[in-house]
């Protein structure tokens, strides 16, 4: 809400590639909302604690619901708005160490659940508010703050986890290109399951990536960033495996999975072997 | 001679109709208008092992299991030699003279019980063998008995008369085989049933359908004993259309879900035990914070860390009432008996409705495992609050001023963002001295809403009270009628309500000489609280992850009551 | 120590897998020390909590090391405790509900720093020691106490999520064959790396699968064991994707990498490039 | 006339050299003799952003950053029109005449820095215009200040001399624009160096320092403000063999990691701020519970939830006190400047050692950024202390008895489990009433080996006491000393250890009519665990998120120490 809340101070530095990521995610609302006809009250945007998570204050014009919690939780909290209201838009915003590191634990359990709501990831290999401390994407032997001799771990794979871990949806993107960006984040807010859009987000203070992601021909530097063919079958996973591990920074819709229930789904389903009973009728169960 | 009450211990291995044995006495018993108590304990295996229920039937209503055991059911040798030094003078021992003999113990009498139940030509009338026998002792009348046999197996099958048949049997067996013994307790009195239906069950099952009563809507939770049977009765109940329950994959998922589902609009609980609620702290935290509402219940076991979940304890006080960095006070309920952990959990879900944040619901293993009638609630007189909704339009300020302000509705307009970080007014992230001060205030000031001067007294003129909370309630109340029986001065409080306190009752125990608080920690962690709240208070405490015997507090109080008298009189 | 300690009062129920697993894990670590001729004391046993973990606790024989913590830690203790004395032998015992769901979060680190301990994984498909909950390998719409209608989130593969992570020793086994396991665990033991052996260890009382991981001609069951074919070249990710591809309970060492360096050896490695100081060394850049 | 102390705001963009500059003065000052305290805070931003960081130079040793601002740097408008209200009367505001004009202000001396800079062929001296202007507005002796430049500029290098020259020419240059313009605050008494190497360093640095110096081998943690300074030092500095320093994924595994590390034989140590604090919770209970020596700092921010991670607090005491479920009661030493924190963290060290458990180490935001010279730590003189390891041969009982035992060491003979569960002497579980009732008042009796008399006092005849606790101390005793010369009657107290307190300091507190304790929270933390401990203690309480101003405690205190007073004469 920053141009309306001058209280509010924080600012990304220039350059930072969240403000792209701020941008497709207010295009992939509105465009949502039009197809909807429905408020932008009906978005509920989840902030992890971050560099990222702070955009949940400084998306501009209307404002959706935000819930900007604790650092790592912003899933459990989306699991608790999605399966408390349904009808609800629930995007989760976090950053590579907020959603893989500290909150790393929750995204299996959204993942068999096929929980219905979008999480917008935005990885920067770097903890950037903390001052560019090494995150779970930060490549082996780089030098961070907190590594100062050296990152003696592997960085992880997210797109491959999230693969592994059974998520529906999986797109990967760069903040470089906001339309693009917009429409994966609207596909993942679309799909009937637990999507999550893997955003390029790069630090450009602590860990600036643009060029290495674009490529510089002058200096005869190759772009990682590649776009994903339209013969890639997203719904076979086997293909979605190989893609992965061809590495670089492929940008499009990984693998989706659209025919499997999202969990209020089955929820809805497991209640016809149920049968609901008044607070009267439960007490009955107790008389003598 | 004539008895009001007695108590029965059933001990063996698990399996072995221990537990069925006490349910059904205590079935039997109350179907004829008696009260009944069960307490059921854990053996550390899951199956087989060592276990014991203890039975407790009386004319008037049941505060707890009871110190002494008038009758040992000892199913096998290692019950016998475990239990009978329990059995009080004149008790009687008896004992399953198909697995073990007893010479030399003039208590004992021998009940071949699998031979007598084979005999029925229904093995699995074991229990009823016992129950037979049990009431022989007590001289409990035929009729009673037949009468429940015939209520509990009129099930509209063919086979019920035959079931009913041998059950009969089964009791006439038991207790013929006793008679022949000249073993007696006495004379049980004649029940006086009490006006208006009644419940039987358990502590936890109580908690639940009061959460339910009060319009519970999303559960989410982790297994963890003695708390588990709450989430497995919810995901069995709280179905259909907008609810929710659900085993999530840890207490850092339990707590973090609840807070969103109250976010968005539910009425959201989860329950664990201290290791749980533990891990919670981070995210109760938040919830006071950001202004949730929610309810937590800490179903207390023996600490610290893995501890002992078996036993009961009441050493959680403290860390519910603090639970994380920061400024942040958490309202505290803690239920003292079967009937108020339905009445105690409606009160917390409207605490938290109420306040608009996190409430702690306090029980403890000693209630959770407890079966007892209770007047069954009348729903039309429970009163269920919500949270005050939003209703305007956009531009809300939602986190406004110093006091408790209405919430908005998800999907509704009065968007804002719901901060763990100190804010202002839309819930944007500040660092202003003056919003710290005004939001820290805010959210103490709502804790007022929730005073309320609901406590129980007795004797106030006395300088001298026994305060005790949670399940403590019952064996303390119990000396406390003993006391006052033998002309011990002494007065008595007790509340639900730990946090905030009844401000009345705080202010009477101000002006007390001394409070003496009973309470099952190592620290004395209520005392201590009440001492750092202006009151002359000391604790009697016991940690070895049992309840109270009502005879150790009669003990322990009359000397602390008696020390202050004399100071008394010096001064 | 059951058999020394009368006052021990747990015991696994009759059948229960975990007897089998104790055996195999007795047998490893006096393998482990003949070779070794270190004495015991010089194993750990780090053990979660559930049925499982109590292992520690009914170990015969001479007695290692134990830490048994709190539920779902066994990895970060572990690393603890390796990371401090690397000469010690370090194994985790936990359940399944305990390594993969509260302790879930722990994996991934572990093996992106190829922390070199053994985690013995004793899977039931439940939580034993709560009675009878679903676990995150409870297959989907089973029944249990804690899905009366079934449960409606898909099971999680263990073996692909440990690949996935680079956990650079994986092997499977069943508690069934005491010997066999045995083997697999002193490899596990062996290997210069984060190992994860991880067990079918059926629970008699609330999710027996012996049959089913047996089979039965007479009923006509086939069994889902299987022994991994000495064709199969573990060395290699690809064959070993594929092999967990192919379902049912395979028997073996399903993937090893012995050239990535351990944590502790690239911990060495970078303080090449440090330099130690002491104290006084250390406050000398603090004067003036 | 003669000053003693004075105090100076840097306040711009980040990045203009307000922190540079404010070093470069403390620096300067202290080498010639003076004291020097830097106070810096952080825009909520990461790059630019308003910032501004406090000087304060002195001929006695200092206590806090100070009230009252003697010179505001403004180095833009923005900087102007927030500080110029903290100036006092009499006060001199420089300002950036390159960046802005400033009319109708009669303290303004415009200073255009930048250009001034260039001038000396050296940019990067603008600081030393600065401070060039300072030097002449105190009458600071050139001599002092080209001293410093030569010191800190001969570094054996071919440009050091031409880098002298400029940087002596910055000075000159500043100092000269500002003696035309006829503004001066006095003269500033000379230097009384003191005896004694010192080190200038922040709260942070010196607590990693003392960590070491106590034998610190091993240390993992989890970024987060303020605490991450102390992970950052101890990556680069706690190295080589046997050493272990480390990023970890979560707060959780920090703490477990760390119990590991600690079973295992190692002085451990990890440091976090509230929110990461919250989520060991669990784990500090482990570490009771078990028996396993470490460490844990908590450099307090401002709370709840993630709160305030740029302002400073004393809100988590009561959480890290009590911090998990169960009977946990952990030791607690909080420092309370930046001296302190080395020391501090060898007593935290020892103690772990000593009594074979978690000791939680208290510091602040404000103490974790505030760069003080103090006096060079005597190494020879410090006190380490490891833990009583087991020598002996297998069989042994690592739980045994009601009091500490010797620590086995794994590798060697010993073995036992560490056990989170109640258990015996071996470490095995168990649910035996005995044996809670052993262990439990086993892990108490610990803490009795931490009761040492170290505390501070002032005027002990006085029924009336200030006590506060943590960085409070600074301006506290500011305060103290104006009201003493002011001739009010009130004593002094003061300790690093919370729990267990010095017995005699607690005896003697319980003396007092009124203790008065200022603390930074809002519930009055401290003040209600001395009334829980028998003390009548009543709190001065602030929650700005920022330290307490001299002045305010001064009318507080004697306000406060006045009322009781007039109650004393009345009763
Ligand atoms: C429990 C807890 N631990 C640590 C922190 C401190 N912290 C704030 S943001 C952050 C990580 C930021 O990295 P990332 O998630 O990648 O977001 P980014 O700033 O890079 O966008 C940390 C460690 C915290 N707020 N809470
Ligand atoms: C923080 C915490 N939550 C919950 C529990 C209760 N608990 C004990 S064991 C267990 C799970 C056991 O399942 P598993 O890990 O699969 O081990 P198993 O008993 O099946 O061998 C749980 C939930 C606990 N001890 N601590
Ligand atoms: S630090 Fe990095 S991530 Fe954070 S705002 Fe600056 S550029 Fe963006
Ligand atoms: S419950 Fe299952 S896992 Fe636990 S001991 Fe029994 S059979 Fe084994
Ligand atoms: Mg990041
Ligand atoms: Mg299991």
């Amino acid at each position: 809400m920053s141009k309306k809340n001058p209280e509010y101070d924080f600012k990304w530095c220039p350059g930072c590639g969240d403000f792209g990521v701020r941008r497709s995610l207010e295009l992939a609302m509105i465009d949502h909302l039009e197809e909807s006809g429905l408020p932008m009250e009906n978005n509920v945007v989840v902030a992890g604690i971050g560099c990222s998570g702070n955009l949940v204050h400084l998306l501009e014009g209307p404002q959706p619901y935000g819930f900007h919690g604790i650092h790592g939780r912003s899933l459990p909290i989306a699991l608790g708005v999605k399966m408390a209201r349904p009808e609800l838009n629930v995007v989760v915003v976090a950053g590579d160490g907020d959603f893989l590191s500290i909150g790393g634990e929750h995204i299996g359990p959204q993942a068999s659940r096929n929980l219905n709501v979008c999480a917008v990831v935005m990885d920067n290999g770097v903890y950037g508010l903390t001052k560019g401390q090494s995150s779970p994407t930060t490549k082996l032997g780089e030098i961070t703050s907190s590594t100062p001799y050296g990152k003696i771990e592997m960085q992880q794979n997210p797109l491959e986890l999230y693969l592994t871990l059974g998520v529906s949806f999986i797109a990967s993107g760069f903040s470089g290109q906001p339309r693009l960006l917009a429409n994966l984040i609207k596909q993942g807010m679309d799909h009937p399951g637990f999507a999550i859009v893997h955003v390029q987000s790069p630090c450009t203070t602590y860990n600036d990536t643009f060029e290495q992601i674009k490529g510089d021909a002058k200096k005869g530097i190759e772009p990682s960033l590649w776009q994903i063919p339209d013969e890639h079958d997203a719904t076979d996973r086997a293909s979605a495996y190989g893609l992965i591990q061809q590495g670089g920074l492929p940008v499009g819709v990984v693998y989706r999975d659209e025919a499997r229930p999202a969990l209020n789904q089955r929820l809805q389903e497991s209640w016809e072997k149920a049968r609901s009973r008044t607070t009267e009728e439960l007490m009955k169960a107790f008389e003598f | 001679m004539e008895m009001r009450d007695f108590v029965v211990r059933f001990a063996g291995e698990g399996g072995q109709g221990v537990v069925t044995s006490a349910e059904g006495l205590a079935q039997a018993s109350t179907q004829v208008g008696y009260h009944a108590l069960t307490f059921a304990t854990f053996p550390s295996q899951i199956l087989g092992g060592p276990t014991w229920t203890q039975a407790r039937i009386s004319v008037d209503p049941v505060r707890g299991p009871g110190d002494a055991v008038d009758v040992l059911v000892a199913f096998n040798r290692e019950a016998y030699d475990n239990h009978q030094g329990e059995v009080k003078a004149g008790g009687v021992i008896i004992f399953n003279s198909n697995d073990f003999e007893l010479d030399g113990d003039s208590r004992g009498v021998g009940l071949p019980i699998d031979q007598l139940a084979k005999s029925t030509g229904n093995n699995r009338a074991a229990n009823m063998v016992v129950i037979g026998a049990l009431a022989h002792l007590v001289n409990m009348p035929k009729e009673y008995l037949d009468e429940f046999v015939i209520k509990r197996f009129t099930r509209g099958r063919a086979s019920d008369e035959e079931i009913i048949k041998s059950n009969i049997l089964a009791m006439t067996l038991g207790r013929e085989h006793v008679s022949a013994s000249e073993f007696s307790l006495g004379e049980l009195a004649p029940s006086q049933p009490p006006d208006g239906d009644q419940l039987m069950l358990k502590g936890n099952e109580a908690l639940s359908l009061g959460a339910i009563a009060a319009g519970l809507q999303f559960y989410v939770g982790y297994p963890i004993s003695p708390a588990t049977p709450i989430l497995l009765y919810m995901e069995r109940n709280l179905v259909g259309e907008g609810k929710f329950a659900y085993q999530v994959s840890s207490e850092i998922e339990s707590i973090t879900t609840v807070l969103g589902a109250g976010f968005a609009g539910k009425k959201a609980m989860t329950a664990s035990s201290g290791p749980g609620i533990s891990l919670m702290s981070e995210g109760l935290g938040l919830g006071w914070m950001a202004e949730i509402p929610c309810v937590i219940v800490d179903v207390q076991r023996g600490g610290p860390a893995t501890g002992l979940p078996t036993k009961t304890e009441q050493s959680d006080l403290l860390s519910c009432m603090w639970p994380a960095h920061g400024d942040v006070h958490l309202p505290v309920i803690a239920v003292g008996t079967v009937e108020e952990c339905f009445y105690g959990a409606v009160m917390a879900l409207n605490w938290a409705e109420r306040y608009q944040g996190p409430v702690m619901l306090l029980s403890e293993m000693s209630l959770a495992e407890r079966a007892q009638n209770i007047p069954k609630p009348d729903l039309s007189k429970i009163m269920v609050e919500s949270r005050d909704v939003y209703q305007g339009s956009n531009g809300y300020q939602r986190y406004a001023g110093r006091e408790l302000s209405a919430m908005p509705l998800p999907g509704r307009p009065g968007a804002y963002v719901a901060n763990g970080s100190e804010h202002d007014d839309i819930g944007d992230t500040t660092h202003l001295a003056e919003r710290h001060v005004q939001m820290t205030e805010r959210r103490f000031s709502k804790l007022k809403l929730l005073e309320e001067n609901l406590y129980e007294r007795d004797k106030p003129e006395s300088p001298v009270a026994v305060v005790p909370w949670g399940a403590t309630k019952g064996p303390a109340r119990e000396a406390y009628d003993k006391l006052i029986e033998a002309g011990v001065d002494v007065g008595w409080y007790y509340t639900m309500l730990l946090n905030p306190m009844p401000p009345k009752m705080l202010e009477e125990l101000r002006r007390k000489e001394l409070v003496i608080v009973p309470e099952l920690n190592y620290q004395g962690q209520f005392g201590s609280i009440l001492r750092s709240l202006g009151v002359k208070a000391e604790s009697i405490t016991q940690y070895t992850g049992l309840p109270f015997k009502v005879s150790d507090l009669v003990s322990r109080i009359s000397e602390m009551a008696n020390a202050s008298q004399r100071e008394m009189v010096r001064a």
